[in-house]
């Protein structure tokens, strides 16, 4: 690090080498189990998604009812109930999975990704249903089978009007990583807690750290706008 | 049934308070959601600079920081200005902030951004075709807009708005930091001083869960509406 | 003289990204006028309706109704844009338009579709709006389908549906975009009468089609298209049997 | 201003200190401390609940005039906030399952443990300071959170509030006291905005007034079977 | 001998609702043969169309490719549906199908389009399907075209678009449904020219179509639909020069 930055940092008494470093601790979990959690969550969304289209009910029921409780209940209640429910489990301490759910990095991980993946689910299902009928029953008479009729035309066709309300969901999930720092996950939040803790400087610590995530939410703005406007080409110079 | 060691009247209360919390910021982040949509695929290039600064700012400021801010940081500054009036001109004016009243507006507010992306996918999402048949016949924007754009974009927004709805509802849990005392907030309190740190979250999941299947039958109604004359996607 | 002109074309030019669509076309109507536009596809005609209400801003030229000239003016991006929405709307009120591809709004009743724009836009009373809109429902005969909505209804039917709803604004000036494509002869026949029972009514017309009957024995204007700019133009006698250009000689060949 | 009007917040339950009785009204050590300081003040005291990540905000904002809940005065502190003189001071303890047999002060010993901390207190600073880089240190919200964690098997051992300890650990089955408590910082103040010299002024008087008339003793007998008075 | 004809229809019904809008329709077929299906408006001729390849289940009736039926079984709502969709799929890949409305996908270039099902439902690898979809899209005239999507491309090049990713599949029944509506003479002569050299190949086509011309030159089969009904059916000759409803020879009836 250059030396004027260091003695900046070292002259002022929130900002400094010690907070920063906590800072980028937290940067480095949060991108991490955002990131996973969402890369995660929207495999296991989009199959869900159809399947929750399906008219055979004991297919699409369970579905529901699994989007019904993640988008029906609190993170924090579902982090809480993964967390400390499976230390609840009795023998589980002297199990290969103990090893694993000690850490708090992957009970956190899987309460994200269920519920990322409940919203998501939500999204796609709505964004596959308003497929033109047209297109589909083009599919359907040039013999394309179930799924590769998904692959190539609805699935294709639904991630173009899904695009702007996932990115709400991604945004979400950024923001709603801050509750990891309750299972002592040191993120970007939970830095700031901190770090407000030590000095009782709200403003400065909260405003730090919501410009790191500023900047995420920025930089992923940037990036949904490239997709969209890559996804959206087939329309563009149509409009008047 | 569950022993709520008392706390059933106070979580009640705080459940009122969520609820009521929840319906207004809803509603005024539909209307927000609606204008800078609109406004962001306007041709007008203020609008549309206006428009996608707000989105991209609010939706890029945590929540919490969102609420200090709004609520302790616009405080600070009313004070900081009164102060400055009862020095230099002896003008004794002060405004203190109404705790439910900021919590609506920032919750509004803040969901408002989120909204606005749903809608504007959602508009993306209609057929040009419709909306070119209209403007041929001489409607003005705004029939245009309430007689062909929303009606059409409707279906394609109901998802996006039920999941803004979803996490709307449980950010309402976050003015307890401004003062408020909603059902989570009680709950966290039960939850402290009986040890139990579960028991009392399950009325409140409850409480969410009826919320949710109330809203969920709602926008299931709507969608039928909206999807009157469509035929259905693949089965 | 020109006052009086419904509708007068001057120039006009449209170029999508690169592509210059349209290359300098005029056109001048009087009242009671129906002009026929032919030409092959993708020479241009719907993109000349489409500009003349305005759908597509013209890259350059004028467009005068009723010897009112829209204004332009050029946006921020250098982009040509009308200057005055209001001025826009008031015109497009006085001209209706059958698209191609029908364009009913979907979730709308056919009756709705219909009674749409002449009730919100022209102010007619609803119930005024409903009787004029069952009778031409009945002119095109698909009366017994107004409640239907559009995804339940036959190409023929659903183009009916969009003629009735351009004749229910009973405007000034119309502009059919092929509004018989998809009608067997019997049909075209009928529908292609009722335009002509408009025209002597002095409505004025401009119609894409591809029916050379039609534009033979009905139009009092033929223009003939060809990628972009006019290659024909007068009346049907001289278009028809003696035409300068080579192209609409080859164009209007039988084949079949 | 006189400070014929005082606002003060607490955060509750936080129990002894501060919690609610089974009538719903508010009480604990802190809260009748409070009552009587006022008495003594001859002011009209107006106690308001307040969360706790909201309290230093809600400071500066105005929105009430003065803390009384638990918090421990720190340098770093001390320099966005006015604190009284201290009022109390309990000690850090150690506890952990009834199988734990490590020496908490041997170093060595301790080499991989685990520790659960809540977050901000001088516990949190004793053990960052003293034990950073020998054992893994875990920062908890509220002290609940720890004993789960604690039963659950990811903690080795906590060090919290004495008090808060005695209530939340030792009242359960299956754990103990380990190691001696220990004395730190520089306890518990009053916290006012940096401006408001004048309130602390008088609030220093009335706390050293109570602690002398026998006032703070009768409170904290009440509370507490031994001293934490400062 | 049947077990050759690539194409049974036997008394198919379809009813929407109550609305019963095919009421027994049969038709055979041999290989080479052109059914030219003509009717008005509403008269039931693109349900039939989409009743053979199974986009609308036949309320009753049967259907027979290449002398393989098509199984039906009844579902729990009581609704008929095929039986094996493995079938339903393989069936659908020998037959391809002009929509009326094109139903082109949107999200995908023309040469997209064109190659999406020979690469994917044949298997043919991509660069020869590439070659081919040229080839096609030569033949219709939007070569240049090929790298739009279809949004930016007039009707008739779009409906262009949709016969040359039929023609791609190269497959033994084409069914068309009003293939050149959005053309211009010279094209519909061009297009209908391909139409009758893939006959001449050997292939069998249902072609529902307002060309009486074409219906009359090309076409070994003649069906007249009327209200879900056929009035009239058999070679060229007969049903134009001889037929026997009334009501045909008012549809024939020359009106322009
Ligand atoms: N999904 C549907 N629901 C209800 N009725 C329908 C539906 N689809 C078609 N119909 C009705 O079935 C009848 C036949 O329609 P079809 O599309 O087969 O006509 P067509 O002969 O192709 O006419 P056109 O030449 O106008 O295309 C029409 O009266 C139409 O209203
Ligand atoms: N939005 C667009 N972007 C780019 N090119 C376009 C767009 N719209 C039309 N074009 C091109 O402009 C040309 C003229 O199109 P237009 O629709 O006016 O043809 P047309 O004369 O109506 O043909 P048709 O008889 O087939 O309907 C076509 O080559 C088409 O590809
Ligand atoms: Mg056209
Ligand atoms: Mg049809």
């Amino acid at each position: 690090m250059p030396e004027f930055i260091t003695t900046w940092l070292d002259g002022n008494d929130v900002f400094n080498t010690m907070t920063f470093l906590d800072y980028w601790q937290g940067l480095v979990n949060t991108v991490q189990l955002v990131f996973l959690s969402l890369v995660i969550g929207l495999v296991v969304a989009v199959p869900l998604a159809i399947l929750r289209n399906s008219p055979r009910w004991w297919v699409n029921k369970p579905i529901w009812l699994y989007t019904y409780l993640f988008r029906g209940t609190p993170l924090l209640i579902q982090l809480y109930i993964i967390y400390y429910g499976i230390a609840q489990v009795p023998g589980i301490q002297d199990t290969f999975w103990w090893s694993i759910f000690r850490e708090p990095f992957y009970p956190a991980l899987l309460a994200f990704t269920l519920n990322t993946a409940a919203y998501t689910t939500e999204i796609f299902r709505g964004a596959i249903a308003a497929t033109p009928q047209g297109e589909i029953e083009a599919a359907k008479a040039y013999g394309m089978s179930w799924f590769l009729r998904l692959r190539r035309i609805v699935i294709p066709s639904a991630a173009r009007r899904a695009v702007q309300a996932y990115s709400n969901e991604v945004i979400f999930m950024l923001h709603a990583s801050a509750i990891a720092s309750v299972v002592t996950i040191v993120d970007l939040t939970g830095a700031a807690r901190n770090i407000y803790s030590r000095h009782y400087a709200p403003f400065e610590a909260f405003i730090g750290v919501a410009l790191i995530y500023m900047a995420l939410t920025f930089a992923l703005v940037f990036a949904f706008r490239k997709l969209e406007n890559h996804l959206l080409r087939h329309q563009q110079p149509a409009g008047g | 049934m569950i022993d709520l060691k008392g706390y059933g009247p106070r979580l009640a209360e705080g459940a009122v308070v969520t609820v009521e919390l929840a319906l207004l910021s809803l509603l005024l982040a539909l209307f927000l959601g609606l204008l800078s949509a609109s406004a962001k695929l306007s041709r007008n290039r203020f609008a549309r600079g206006l428009a996608s600064t707000y989105t991209t700012v609010v939706r890029g400021v945590p929540d919490l920081v969102m609420m200090m801010l709004l609520y302790y940081g616009g405080q600070v500054m009313v004070n900081s200005i009164s102060d400055r009036l009862y020095e230099s001109y002896g003008i004794d004016w002060f405004v203190q902030f109404d705790p439910f009243v900021s919590g609506v507006l920032t919750i509004g507010l803040i969901f408002g951004a989120y909204m606005a992306e749903t809608f504007r996918g959602a508009f993306l999402a209609v057929e040009t075709g419709q909306i070119e048949a209209a403007r041929a016949y001489g409607f003005t924007r705004w029939h245009t807009f309430r007689r062909v754009m929303v009606p059409q974009m409707m279906r394609h927004a109901l998802p996006g708005i039920g999941n803004n709805w979803q996490v709307l509802l449980k950010t309402t849990a976050l003015v307890s930091i401004i003062g408020l005392t909603d059902m989570v907030r009680v709950a966290e309190e039960a939850a402290k001083a009986e040890r139990s740190p579960f028991l009392f979250f399950i009325p409140v999941a409850a409480v969410y869960l009826a919320l949710t299947a109330v809203s969920e039958l709602f926008i299931k109604w709507l969608d039928r509406r909206a999807n009157v004359g469509v035929a259905q996607g693949e089965g | 003289m020109a006052d009086d002109a419904p509708l007068i074309c001057r120039d006009i030019h449209k170029t999508f990204d690169q592509n210059e669509v349209l290359k300098g076309i005029s056109l001048e109507t009087r009242k009671g006028d129906v002009v026929s536009l032919i030409g092959s596809s993708g020479s241009g005609k719907s993109t000349f309706l489409r500009c003349i209400n305005l759908l597509e801003t013209p890259t350059s030229g004028d467009i005068i109704v009723h010897g009112d000239p829209i204004r332009f003016k050029t946006d921020r991006k250098g982009e040509r844009v009308p200057a005055d929405n209001k001025q826009v709307e008031q015109i497009r009120a006085r001209l209706s338009m059958v698209f191609q591809s029908f364009n009913l709004w979907s979730h709308m009743t056919i009756l709705e579709n219909v009674i749409e724009a002449p009730v919100h836009v022209l102010k007619v009373p609803r119930k005024e709006a409903i009787e004029r809109a069952e009778a031409y429902l009945h002119k095109v005969g698909i009366y017994e389908r107004k409640d239907y909505y559009p995804a339940q209804m036959s190409g023929g039917q659903q183009q009916r549906a969009a003629i009735a709803r351009a004749l229910a604004m009973e405007p000034e000036v119309m502009l059919f975009d092929e509004p018989t494509s998809a009608l067997d002869p019997e049909l075209v026949g009928e529908v292609l009468k009722v335009m002509q029972g408009l025209a002597e009514e002095g409505r004025t017309m401009i119609v894409v089609t591809h029916e050379m009957a039609f534009a033979r024995d009905v139009s009092s204007q033929v223009l003939f298209l060809h990628q972009g700019v006019i290659e024909e133009q007068g009346s049907p006698e001289k278009v028809f049997d003696n035409p300068d250009s080579e192209r609409i000689q080859q164009f209007l060949a039988p084949r079949f | 201003k006189d400070w014929k009007e005082i606002r003060i917040a607490f955060d509750v339950p936080y129990e002894p200190f501060e919690y609610r009785d089974d009538e719903g009204n508010l009480t604990g050590f802190e809260v009748e401390l409070a009552e009587a300081m006022c008495e003594e003040l001859d002011a009209n005291c107006e106690f308001v609940i307040q969360a706790w990540d909201g309290m230093i905000p809600g400071l500066q904002a105005r929105k009430f005039d003065a803390i009384m809940s638990s918090m421990s005065i720190t340098p770093e502190r001390a320099e966005r906030v006015l604190f009284s003189e201290p009022y109390y001071n309990t000690p850090g303890g150690w506890f952990a399952r009834e199988d734990f047999d490590t020496d908490v002060t041997d170093m060595d010993a301790m080499e991989g443990k685990t520790v659960g901390v809540q977050r901000g207190t001088t516990m949190d600073t004793y053990v960052t300071e003293n034990m950073g880089g020998v054992v893994t240190i875990k920062r908890y919200t509220t002290a609940d959170d720890m004993v789960l964690d604690l039963e659950g098997q990811r903690l080795d051992v906590v060090f919290v509030d004495y008090p808060v300890g005695e209530q939340t650990i030792l009242s359960k089955d299956g754990f103990k006291e380990v190691g001696e408590p220990v004395k730190l910082g520089e306890g518990v103040g009053v916290a006012m905005r940096k401006r408001d010299k004048e309130l602390a002024e008088m609030v220093n008087k009335a706390l050293a007034t109570l602690k002398e008339d026998g006032t703070y003793d009768a409170i904290m007998e009440k509370y507490f079977a031994y001293d934490i008075k400062m």
